[in-house]
């Protein structure tokens, strides 16, 4: 368990390479739920929670079932299907044990089935891990932090989002471009400020 | 070459079955009844929760659209027919809207203080380019008549107050003053309404330094409604009128006399 | 109880029925899919070890090599680097004489950024090999680091230094193992 | 014609990528050059018309609760013999798309049709409203494709188009993609008050 690692992979995958600016997953959502800062952070929450849990199930489900018998062709059908049965499954359970945390970020979970970033993060653990510059086998562990960090980075990007495009109806912004065109090129603006962190090595 | 086609389909399967019961069987403990209403709504919504609308997916818009804050023409995805059934299930006509006015939410004018001298030109656009204008509040009116100027209607009139009085005969909700407002304080009301006559998101003590007859949030109002269509949000109240059943206790509560009550 | 059947068969069917088309189409494709692996990497041997006609696959320790070999003739060997630049992993094939000396390398795949990382592939017109490249045939694989016979790109340094450290560090071990 | 109408209004009125803004995330990841965007929109097409077929088909007999894995598991099949059938015949495609031809099984309009349209409507309408869907995504891919690749890379297909002006590397990267699709939509936006008011 060093601690090292795991904090490189923290921030690789929060700031170096975010889900949302740099590697371009997730974006529907970003782009429809970002107009207001109360529902991005519960959807931010409600897409960690469900990336960090997929990430266990989907690594056990890689390493104890695709891999012994190769299946690795059935990756992508495993995967959608436990992160949707999943997704159900937590939207049932909380509507009824925590109705009030339900009130903030369970109503999101449909959504999240549909949200590259959950299904992205599941597929990317099953690649290599890309650590201290050599390439490095994953590990239950390490995929679970990637999880944790890929929701954390959507929740870092969507909670920027919202709070400038609450900014926005101040701003006097050209009919043709208004909500839809300039989340765009805010967004850019922000990947651009993100690729400022590309450069960092650890 | 049997065994490679035989063992990922049971295994597959295996994992289909597992899940279908597992959910089933959650639902047999956890399921809670969807009242009908949502439920028709839900299903005649596309249901692709793609979040376009804003909303939390379907169900968050089915139950904006019950609470009559969105309007089926929110969900950008739905077809024609889809908004047209919605809007008859839901029994308002939205086509035929009902008859709006424009509302003006300040009520600074003289009431606010300055936060310097402005001799620059005579627009409310370009004194906000200026540190936000000149008032003391940064949500509040500068009186300086962009709105009047834009109003195809001259609906539009400065007060003695210093403030924007629309004329509720001739303004027929084109929208231009809203557009034409830097501050955006004009809002497209019904003619029977209540509204808060403030914008400012600033605290109540903020709010009183720089107005005396601002929304300083003391909850008086949040309070005093018993239909509880009064809310307040990020230190400003908020009336829905959707639950406001025009009995006026906030407007005799409001220490400020911020919120106002027209027709 | 029926609802927990009825759910379960549903989902277990699709299920079944999605895995066994899946299975057949891999079953169908897999074939196709080693083939045109093999074939690419083939290519890419003949490429760099152009003398050689008959390359050995063969593992020691974690790298993957390939002796070349013409006729009976051991004329050298072509490793499988994995290097680490600044987009991610990049895969090069590198061939060396028995001394280590690099005969020709080519890299197979990369995630450099396109227009600045690229550039160690970066084809100049008229030119059949990457120019980057070039400098390291005839070049020991075992001394060579960016500074000492190789130049870096301009503007790709870590692309430039991933790809000459990686060649090194994998040749030395290689020479190493195969010693004891 | 009805039927017609289905097709075409993925083309043009509601087109995913312009209009309805769905299934962003290949879309600007995947056009940093045509030949991805015709393999991707081709990719996407073809998984939409499958599944939108078999959903339109089991959509009586599939219980409330369990809809959304049964079409999800639909269509992650289609992906999956798209991803197959890629990497047997089209191996450079395959490697240039990388990891997101199986993320088109994600990919929000792929559900969001079958799930709007295909679980309500009779398979023929829905075999047209997904060639009409996938069509309207394959040319919205191109013509953003085209704009990244000519002006970041200097090249169209492959083909230098300019050997004169040093193309600016922004557009391939990330940044790019977004303000391209940002201009474009608002650009579409604009012609379209235009053209209503005229």
């Amino acid at each position: 368990m060093d601690l090292s690692t795991y904090i490189t992979i923290i921030i690789s995958t929060i700031f170096i390479n975010n889900f949302i600016l740099s590697r371009f997953l997730g974006l529907c959502s970003f782009i429809g739920v970002s107009k207001n800062t109360l529902p991005s952070v519960s959807m931010g929450l409600a897409v960690t929670f469900v990336t960090t849990m997929a990430s266990i199930i989907t690594w056990l489900i890689y390493n104890y079932i695709l891999l012994p018998y190769n299946l690795e062709y059935l990756r992508t059908l495993s995967f959608i299907l436990v992160i949707a049965s999943f997704v159900q499954f937590a939207e049932i359970v909380i509507q009824k044990k925590a109705p009030a945390l339900y009130k903030v970020f369970g109503i999101y979970l449909p959504l999240i089935t549909v949200n590259c970033a959950v299904f992205g993060a599941a597929v990317l653990n099953t690649d290599v891990f890309f650590l201290h510059g050599h390439a490095v086998p994953g590990s239950f562990m390490k995929s679970l932090i990637q999880g944790f960090g890929a929701g954390a980075g959507f929740t870092l990007a969507m909670l920027i989002m919202s709070g400038i495009r609450e900014r926005l109806e101040y701003a006097d912004v050209p009919r043709s471009m208004k909500d839809i065109p300039i989340t765009f090129i805010i967004a850019s603006l922000m990947s651009m400020a993100f690729l400022g962190f590309s450069g960092f090595k650890i | 070459m049997i065994m490679r086609i035989l063992t990922p389909v049971l295994a597959m399967a295996a994992l289909g079955l597992i899940f279908g019961v597992g959910l089933a069987y959650t639902l047999k403990i956890f399921g809670i009844k969807l009242d009908p209403k949502m439920f028709k709504l839900i299903s005649m919504l596309p249901g692709s929760n793609c979040g376009a609308c804003g909303k939390a997916g379907c169900a968050g818009f089915a139950e904006a659209l019950a609470r009559g804050e969105a309007t089926p023409s929110g969900c950008v995805v739905s077809s024609e027919e889809a908004r047209r059934s919605i809007d008859l299930f839901l029994g308002i006509d939205y086509e035929v809207r009902t008859k709006t006015i424009a509302a003006f939410l300040c009520n600074g004018g003289i009431r606010a203080k300055n936060k310097y001298f402005y001799r620059g030109i005579k627009s409310c656009k370009a004194a906000t380019l200026l540190f936000g204008g000149y008032k003391a509040c940064s949500f509040g009116c500068l009186g300086l008549g962009d709105c009047v100027r834009e109003c195809p209607f001259h609906a539009i009139t400065i007060g003695v107050d210093g403030l924007p009085v629309v004329d509720p005969k001739k303004c027929n909700s084109c929208g231009k003053c809203m557009k034409a407002c830097p501050k955006s304080l004009y809002v497209l009301l019904p003619e029977k309404c209540y509204y808060v006559k403030c914008r400012s998101k600033d605290t109540g003590a903020q709010t009183a330094r720089a107005c005396s007859s601002g929304c300083i949030a003391c909850m008086k109002c949040e309070k005093a409604c018993p239909s509880g269509a009064v809310k307040v949000e990020s230190n400003l109240s908020k009336i829905d009128m959707g639950k406001c059943k025009y009995i006026g206790r906030c407007v005799e509560v409001c220490p400020t006399k911020v919120i106002a009550k027209r027709g | 109880m029926n609802q927990m059947t009825k759910f379960g068969l549903m989902l277990g069917i699709i299920c079944l029925a999605a895995t066994l088309v899946l299975a057949f189409t891999y079953e169908v494709t897999r074939p196709i899919i080693a083939a045109a692996l093999y074939r690419e990497e083939q290519e890419a041997l003949k490429a760099i070890m152009p003398e050689a006609d008959l390359f050995k696959p063969g593992t020691v320790g974690d790298i993957k090599y390939f002796e070349a070999m013409n006729g009976p003739a051991l004329v050298g060997y072509c490793l499988k680097v994995t290097g680490s630049g600044y987009g991610g992993y990049m895969h090069i094939i590198v061939g060396i004489d028995t001394g280590g000396v690099i005969k020709g390398l080519r890299i197979l795949q990369h995630m450099e950024t396109p227009g600045l990382g690229s550039k160690i592939n970066e084809i100049r017109l008229g030119e059949s090999e990457p120019y980057f490249l070039k400098q390291f045939i005839g070049k020991n694989a075992r001394t060579i680091s960016v500074g000492n016979g190789i130049d870096a790109i301009t503007g790709a340094t870590i692309s430039s230094k991933a790809v000459t450290d990686a060649i090194n560090k994998t040749v030395t071990e290689f020479m190493e193992k195969m010693r004891q | 014609m009805k039927m017609m109408g289905e097709f075409v209004k993925g083309l043009w009125r509601e087109n995913p990528t312009f209009r309805i803004v769905l299934g962003l995330c290949p879309t600007l990841a995947v056009s940093t050059s045509v030949s991805n965007g015709i393999g991707m929109g081709v990719a996407a097409t073809f998984v939409l018309v499958g599944s939108n077929i078999f959903v339109s088909l089991i959509r009586g007999i599939v219980p409330e609760k369990v809809r959304i894995p049964c079409f999800i598991v639909i269509i992650a099949t289609f992906v999956t013999i798209v991803d197959l059938l890629m990497k047997a015949y089209a191996p450079a495609l395959s490697r240039s798309l990388g990891m997101f031809v199986p993320l088109i099984v994600v990919n929000c309009m792929v559900l969001g049709r079958a799930e709007a349209f295909a679980s309500k409507a009779p398979p023929f309408k829905s075999i047209l409203d997904a060639l009409g869907m996938g069509i309207g995504f394959t040319w919205a891919l191109i013509l953003i494709s085209a704009i990244r690749e000519s002006l970041g890379n200097g090249t169209i297909l492959g083909i230098t188009i300019s050997r004169s002006f040093e193309p600016p590397l922004f557009m391939i990267l990330a940044p790019g993609a977004l303000l391209t699709i940002g201009i474009l939509i608002a650009l579409i936006n604009y012609l379209t008050m235009k053209w209503k008011a005229k």
